[in-house]
């Protein structure tokens, strides 16, 4: 039983010391986002282009022109299923 | 009429142990719960499956030139399947809504106190006859309690690889469970009145400050826990290339045809240690006790936590979001979002929540590095 | 002065061997049926590949540290490629046609007469002075009747490595081959009243059907022929992915992208063992000649059982369906197909023939057991 | 020669016994698949909201479900497309 | 108190090497390049943040049991990256400008002599103390010239594995340079006049071309050059497999997932040679130095072979695309174009770069295959 | 020193033969492609039926009639795959 006992005693203390190095590990991290994000007004995102039709009035998602490219991939991608279709 | 013995002696019918039917049982039921129950079914299937293999008689999936044994030694024995699936998980994770709000990091350390708490229980098993954990053991029990499971999967691959597939089972199978297990602890800590709380919405997050994150993370566990560093590195990772925008392909090989690969193979490495003499016995019981403890004692820390933040905070809390410091992404914090509902039809708790979701994964990372720093 | 003779015994034209130089032209020659006559393409072309690859003199692409040397060790002395390509066609292939007509696997049993008869004669060879083939040898050579690319791989690394190279280049090319091999056979056995007949519409299988299915005949498998296991297993992991629906994403993944990385690796592996000194022997020449028998016999054998079934049976049996019985998925049905349209101009049979189609995989994978078992 | 005789033999009961295990193996399957089908009857496919419109008046092709392999070629394609976009 | 000394003792602050420091910071750079400056971010990404891994104290990321260490040596040490990562570039690459103009070739060897002075630099700097390259060292660093990545891995990986870390630094950040350090050489060595040459349009090249083209490529290169046939055989694997238009899902498979999934290995595995006491020291920063020196020869070799040959030739030869002959694909080419356009506002160069910059691929490879026939 | 001027002479040997060889290899290999076009030209390119419809007046690559299960199969990629993008 002796055994257990300490065994018990090193449990108990993994217990502390872990959940006390645990919340000082993610409090320190809360302070380095804190951090970061004063550094990160310095850094904003460049204005994205595609962002720009969204202010359309008449914008739905059916609208949207669809992008060319997305009109060759579908096109690519059937003439590959094609191909693909026979393939064991 | 020779070969007509040798074909006798070589089918399964031949060669069964009641201990293999019933493992595949197991395995069959595991099976069930990932198509019938959708429980976490991309793991749960290939484990199932590979639990099914390993107990065929004569077939040899995990003896020297199985198919089961190369997987094992090559993806799990090594670290490297779970730490692949962690990169995977970085590049789909979002941390926009932890970054808006880092107190939330609070809620994702309170919730490890599942896993400790479920150390000293492991511990405390040792008293009734018939089981016998070391601390390596009990370490690798109570991370079932992170409700992670690569965390969990490379954890026990290092302190006690014969009780990793009853851990694995067990920590896949209540991260599946959450939305049955965390909903009446959460009501029964919480009031109507805290539950119907609404947040304040979240600012907007730069893409500067998402590329930084995952490197700050990195730069303070190699500060101060560099045991916990295969994971939490391969998670940065993963979260860096989805963040930064110059390696898209890589990002999305890694959150698709790569985590796939590795899923199927880690799946049945898994299934490889559900073999009747490891998984047949009492301890086994006992790891899934134990793991339903882990769950509910991390889930009331961090309900209890979230309590206590929302007293001292000038902007509310809903304590419900504590839950969700399980991790068991995305689940818990969909959990949260429901019960929030029932609550308030006009409450959506769901980005709320993720930010404790995903810093309960960073939060049991940083507790496997403990484990492994003090106990390994 | 010096460098320049070091450069001169360093080129391949001071190290040639003329046996290497018609190995050379045996790959270009492979290349040619998969790129000009589109010849199973997929594993021909990096066998051929990988066969000019293995015969380049001085590279070493075979000996220690040599890049063909590591594909083949790692992954088809394993066995774990093959089988991993057999978890991709699990992936890929639809039950329902022989869930529907379930009759249909005597066709399938049938055709492996090509595999037991080839046997027979591959020993009968050794009359011959010059052929010297072990039972095993037999056994691998015999398989190539099973029409099925991965299990004759998988078998010929069991029971006889050093015949793979000849095997699986006999294997995939008479697959390419069933258009003009099977359909002489199938009208010389049948006549035009009975490639006219029509047959039943196929009635609709449950998604549950399809789910239990992969798993009935994995404990099938289990119980009468665990040797089987490890093809018989992988194969139902993917079609069980397949059909159970809650894994998608890595059925998907099984089906694409992993089934192609290993092609190439499998293709090149297998060429690697198309060196001169195991390929360009008489043995070689016996294979090529019984693989062709195995294949005409069970093309035979499963028309021939059609024909039988066709008199018993209440519901009208078309006797070209057998001749899908020899597997080569979905390449036999297809010339099914083709014949039956022309004598009936109404005459679908793809459907009906995939029925024997999918059962001739699993019969030559059940046969595959049979001889691991009794042989190996 | 006696050798080669009893290899002979020995091929031949390989034969009948491969023959007879294959024959009995897939017999045993078809049993096997006519149970599956009865206990199949009390578990029908759940009635998928996609097959719905199946039943109104107007269907036409345009209403047969889809093939999985074709939606998955064009899923395939747009992400792969998106993904090659700024590939070296 | 034990276990709190046992955690401190523990951390990275109690471990800290000075050199890891700095090794950490010249990760970080590399992130910094990769991320904001996108400089060959695909690989500078990866090898940066294998940096940071490997200089973890403690952490033993490259130590036995090290996930680098199974990274390295199961992909670098084999060879077995970069050939992958050059079968996938052999899949991505279209030879039909170079077909169509084979004369370009000459400018791809004539480039080369970058590669061939370097090594005559890198002996020379053993008249400096502190240096002492052999001669396979200086092969290795020589390789910087051939502006080829997987080329100057492999090599190095064979001839000094312990300069590779700095070696595929060098190589990937100078080809991420190439717009800086090409432009001014280009313009020194030719006149307004020369820069304006407009070229013929490239004739149609037929299908039958350019499958045959690879297959050609590799008998010469066995024929002349056995050495070199694992690179070159490869490039020409991927490229056959792109051209024959039978096996497209595998050529998909080798330009994509696959090469996504080696790409992150191989970056890792890369920065996992990054350590200390293997890259601070004088040797890399003469490898720095004469890999600038290399790429510069390089450029000037080809654009000054490009003016000779258009003096010699009939139809007029733009001298800048000789530039294009150090490989970079495709960066060096766009290059050229854009040099061009700067002098003559229609003249479009990016087709006819692309023949030289293809030809330094291969010439690359070939001077690669003489160093390791005549130093390895 | 002595063995520096060797080494010297052996980097100055392999920059000549390295350069020679690298030049005559890739002429030859400029031979081999006259040569391979030569050939070529007994081997055109079969005339693609794809390329047909594009000397028909009318056509357009808009204008093809779509078949409408290829129709449906893209719809439901394109909401399976905005569905998937925030997929777990
Ligand atoms: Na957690
Ligand atoms: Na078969
Ligand atoms: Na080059």
């Amino acid at each position: 039983m002796e055994n257990i006992a300490e065994t018990f005693i090193e449990a108990g203390t993994l217990m502390v010391v872990g959940m006390v190095f645990v919340f000082a590990f993610l409090s320190l991290l809360i302070v380095a986002i804190h951090l970061l994000a004063k550094v990160g007004r310095y850094f904003p995102d460049p204005i994205s282009v595609e962002k720009t039709p969204r202010h359309l009035p008449s914008s739905s998602a059916m609208e949207k022109p669809v992008p060319a490219p997305i009109v060759a991939a579908i096109t690519s991608a059937i003439s590959h299923y094609r191909k693909n279709k026979t393939t064991k | 009429m020779e070969s007509i013995i040798t074909l006798w002696e070589s089918t399964g019918l031949a060669n069964f142990h009641y201990q293999q039917l019933i493992m595949m049982a197991v395995g069959l039921g595991l099976l069930y719960l990932a198509i019938a129950r959708k429980f976490e079914p991309l793991l749960l299937l290939p484990i199932g499956f590979g639990a099914i293999l390993t107990n065929i008689p004569i077939a040899g999936f995990t003896e020297a030139g199985g198919l089961l044994k190369y997987v094992y030694d090559a993806g799990i024995d090594t670290g490297i399947f779970p730490l692949l699936i962690f990169m995977g998980v970085g590049a789909m994770t979002d941390f926009g809504a932890l970054i808006a709000n880092p107190r939330m990091l609070l809620l994702g350390a309170a919730a490890q106190f599942g896993i400790f708490a479920t150390l000293f229980g492991a511990i405390a098993l040792n008293l009734i006859p018939g089981f016998d954990f070391s601390l390596k053991d009990a370490s690798a029990i109570a991370i079932i309690g992170g409700a992670d499971g690569p965390t969990a999967i490379f954890l026990a691959s290092k302190l006690a690889p014969d009780l990793l597939g009853a851990i694995a089972v067990a920590a896949y199978s209540y991260m599946a469970l959450v939305p049955i297990i965390q909903p009446p602890i959460m009501k029964a800590l919480t009031n109507e009145q805290e539950r119907k709380i609404e947040m304040k919405q979240l600012r907007h997050v730069n893409k500067f400050e998402k590329i930084i994150f995952p490197l700050a993370v990195l730069m303070m566990t190699i500060l101060f826990l560099p045991a916990a560093t295969p994971l939490v590195g391969m998670f940065c990772l993963g979260n860096l290339m989805r963040e930064c925008g110059v390696v898209d392909r890589l990002s999305s090989t890694a959150q698709n045809e790569l985590i796939n690969i590795v899923t199927i193979f880690l799946g049945l490495g898994v299934g490889s240690k559900l073999s009747a003499d490891k998984f047949l016995n009492a301890e086994t019981l006992g790891i899934l006790a134990l793991g339903a403890i882990a769950f509910s004692i991390g889930t009331a820390a961090g309900v209890l936590m979230a309590k206590l933040m929302s007293k001292v905070s000038k902007d509310p809390i809903n304590p419900l979001v504590g839950a969700a410091g399980v991790s068991a992404v995305p689940m818990a914090a969909r959990v949260v979002n429901k019960v929030g509902l029932e609550a308030n039809g006009h409450n959506f708790l769901l980005m709320h929540a993720m930010g404790p979701n995903v810093a309960g994964v960073l939060g049991s990372a940083v507790a496997a590095g403990v484990l492994l720093a003090l106990v390994g």
